[in-house]
């Protein structure tokens, strides 16, 4: 599958999109998840999330999809900053959660195609990633009626219809058999082949080279006091 | 940025006739709560004529409160709300796209259906037009500023009961004037203010409520 | 704006402040009462409910303001991100919520004698039973969420969505009230406050003023000293030099 | 004395209205002082009670991602 991002700063197919985070910060509640975070991504390469429940990797997968806003720190897609409203960044980026992001009572084919429409992808590519995880014979099943690990590799086939540079996965493996899993290791190689990126949380190896970060070289050794303005006076 | 937003329209107008979609649910309570007013003040026809206007703009205000509660939230617990965001519409437009979604499937089909219940309450010919279209022309204040109240309890994560006093306060302005026209007709105030005042809050709210309800659906991502 | 962030800062001033205006409340509380039921004479019309009139009217004119000002903490909390302004609406909203509450029922105690009801659909008590619900979900929003933060953004939301209707709803209900009232004898705010009025009605306004200044600052000192003692507890409970160990989500 | 408290004969509503009216504002100011009050006091308590912390713990340690 030719990649080729869309609306993009630089539309040239071997763009040189590049993600850069300087001291990030995340908090929750009352705690910092982690601080001071830095890391820089290029195109063509990819970023694994090590760490254990609650180090704030799904956080993270967030804040980096414009969803969430950084405590403190900013992030540069192609060298732009970006604001806290994450506008420029969340355009380029698929962010596949936990949860599938489909409507259980539509069939895979009509919640792909929705997402194709709505995401900015084009409908003929839906065959080809109804094939790419062999989801050919669900195609018209309602998605509520699938198991986790098939409406798994739904929300991954949401990556193929509408392409997009930067790919952030939050624990991809779960559910997914091996072979599934093989499938999704090919996937990931071809898009980061093609100039795309990819930010990954994984416990499972996925057998792509990329460079590790564990969010526990970030935590606060001192279980530092989040910084609440209206504490000001605790210093 | 069109096709999206139209996409989305259409998606959510499917959805709400879908298995488990709630607009044939509206319509029905709907039709039972408007039937439940000549038990209450009994089947005599001229007071059933009289506060007809009341019955099917209260009864249309109660449903759509009831479904307001799923514009947000069932997006919210299957995670599409992410991707939504992720699209090119700004989370405003989303609402808005949402909310004339939700007047469109469960909304309409009340107005249209408001001179049969019309009938029911011995409501006259030249009402039961001057009703239609100040249904047609009001309830999409409904959907819009309802919008700004779901998003709000989609953060708070158990919201539901919490939308009826947030909205209801906001609604009164819209069944004054509804009920208004109404009565203009036999000659109590002039139609046609009515109907402006009750088009210009359409019209207020179509870009107060996507706005609030934006930043309340952002709230609830975090 | 920003000066005013640090609460330290903030409750040193407040402290400089309040020793000013208890006394002048109190005072003015007195000087009030004393003018509103000894020294103003009997309205010719009314006879004495009209020393009803003295409080009630100052009451409905503070629900409004307080909803301003909560409305104004909304603004300075998504608009400027002010700390202080999340706890400055949360402060002022039960004032408020008092005050809209002494208006419906000294509003109701003036209707009884006047017009021989509990309840009158008037205009101002009509729209200020509305702001008594807007101010019960603003109210209830607070109490829905745990995190702080949330809740401030949450609740400014609202107070604005709900400042920009009170002025729509106002009319709505003058004009409700006097399509179905056409001629009320007597409106509830009075035909005219002629001279001899003047005087009680403003010193209790400016009374109960003073009052608002005066609890809405013991209340923020309030809600900084709960987040403090949060903070504390928290940070009391977690132990200071522990390693980096497993933490649950 | 007697005629003022009859309030020509609407003492009823009227006092009931001023005792009303002083009994919220009363009440409300009473409870706002003493919660801000209590709270302070129960934060300085805690306060006292905590060891110092190390002034001007640096929040976390940013170190380049291995490559």
């Amino acid at each position: 599958m030719m990649f080729h991002p869309t609306k993009h700063p630089t539309s040239s197919p071997k763009a040189r999109t590049t993600l850069n985070a300087q001291a990030l910060a995340c908090r929750r509640g009352q705690r910092f998840l982690f601080a001071g975070l830095d890391f820089s991504l290029e195109h063509g390469r990819i970023l694994i999330l090590r760490g254990p429940n609650g180090s704030g990797k799904t956080s993270l997968l967030r804040l980096l999809a414009g969803l969430s806003r950084p405590e403190a720190g900013q992030l540069f897609w192609c060298g732009m900053a970006v604001p806290p409203s994450g506008a420029g960044l969340s355009e380029q980026v698929h962010y596949v959660g936990h949860s599938s992001g489909m409507k259980a009572a539509f069939s895979v084919t009509d919640n792909l195609r929705f997402w194709a429409r709505y995401l900015g992808g084009a409908e003929d590519r839906l065959e080809a990633s109804l094939e790419a995880l062999d989801l050919e014979a669900l195609a018209h099943l309602p998605v509520g009626a699938l198991s986790a690990g098939q409406q798994r590799r739904v929300s991954l086939a949401r990556l193929l219809v509408a392409p997009r540079p930067l790919w952030l996965l939050d624990e991809p493996t779960v559910a997914l058999d091996s072979d599934n899993q093989h499938r999704l290791t090919g996937l990931i190689q071809t898009h980061v082949q093609n100039g795309g990126m990819a930010v990954i949380a994984t416990h499972t190896p996925l057998g792509v080279d990329g460079a590790n970060l564990d969010l526990r070289d970030f935590q606060p050794e001192a279980q530092h006091m989040a910084h609440d303005p209206l504490l000001a006076f605790e210093d | 940025m069109l096709a999206a937003f139209f996409s989305l329209i259409l998606r959510d107008m499917r959805l709400g006739y879908a298995q488990g979609g709630a607009a044939g649910l509206v319509i029905a309570f709907y039709a039972i709560t408007i039937s439940l007013f000549p038990f209450g003040v009994g089947p005599d026809a001229e007071i059933l004529a009289r506060i007809a206007g009341g019955v099917l703009w209260i009864a249309a205000l109660l449903a759509a409160l009831l479904s307001l509660d799923r514009m947000f939230q069932a997006d919210f617990e299957d995670g599409s709300l992410d991707s939504l965001t992720l699209g090119p519409l700004p989370l405003s437009l989303v609402a808005l796209a949402k909310a004339l979604a939700h007047w469109l499937s469960m909304l309409l089909p009340l107005v249209i259906l408001s001179p049969l219940f019309g009938l029911m309450l011995h409501l006259d010919g030249a009402s039961m037009r001057v009703v239609l279209i100040a249904l047609l022309v009001g309830t999409p204040a409904l959907s819009l500023i309802g919008a700004a109240a779901a998003a709000l309890a989609v953060a708070v994560r158990r919201g539901g009961a919490l939308i009826a006093l947030l909205v209801l306060p906001l609604y009164i302005p819209t069944l004054i004037f509804g009920v208004g026209a109404v009565e203009a007709v036999s000659g109590l105030g002039s139609v046609s203010a009515n109907m402006s005042f009750l088009g210009s809050l359409s019209l207020i709210f179509a870009v107060l409520g996507p706005l609030a309800a934006g930043g309340a659906l952002r709230l609830a991502l975090e | 704006m920003h000066w005013f962030a640090n609460p330290a800062r903030f409750i040193r001033l407040a402290d400089k402040i309040l020793p000013l205006t208890l006394p002048l409340t109190v005072g003015l509380l007195a000087v009030g009462l004393y003018l509103a039921l000894v020294a103003s004479p009997a309205d010719y019309q009314q006879g004495d409910t009209v020393r009803i009139m003295y409080i009630h009217v100052p009451s409905a004119y503070m629900a409004l303001f307080c909803y301003m000002i909560v409305a104004a903490a909304g603004f300075s909390t998504l608009v400027w991100r002010h700390p202080l302004a999340d706890v400055a609406g949360k402060a002022a909203a039960p004032i408020g919520l008092a005050f809209t509450g002494l208006a419906l029922v000294t509003g109701s105690l003036w209707g009884k004698p006047m017009w021989g009801a509990w309840w009158v659909w008037d205009a101002r008590l009509t729209s200020v039973l509305v702001l008594f619900f807007l101010y019960l979900g603003y109210m209830a929003i607070w109490g829905a969420f745990e995190d702080r933060s949330k809740a401030a953004r949450a609740a400014a939301i609202l107070a604005l969505v709900g400042v920009i209707n009170i002025p729509i709803i106002k009319f709505s209900v003058d004009w409700w009230t006097t399509l179905h009232q056409p001629a009320s004898l007597f409106r509830a705010d009075g035909p005219s406050i002629d001279p001899s009025m003047r005087p009680p009605l403003y010193v209790m306004l400016a009374a109960f003023q003073f009052y608002f200044f005066t609890v809405f600052l013991w209340r923020i000192k309030g809600e900084l000293a709960a987040i403090r003692l949060n903070a504390l507890r928290y940070a009391g409970e977690a132990p200071r030099s522990a390693s980096p160990k497993e933490e649950q989500p | 004395m007697n005629d003022f408290l009859s309030m020509g004969g609407y003492g009823a509503y009227i006092w009931a209205c001023y005792g009303l009216v002083l009994i919220v504002l009363l009440g409300l100011g009473i409870v706002s002082w003493r919660t801000q009050k209590t709270r302070s006091h129960r934060a300085d308590a805690l306060k006292a009670a905590q060891p110092r912390r190390r002034p001007g713990a640096t929040l976390g340690t940013s170190s380049k991602v291995q490559p």
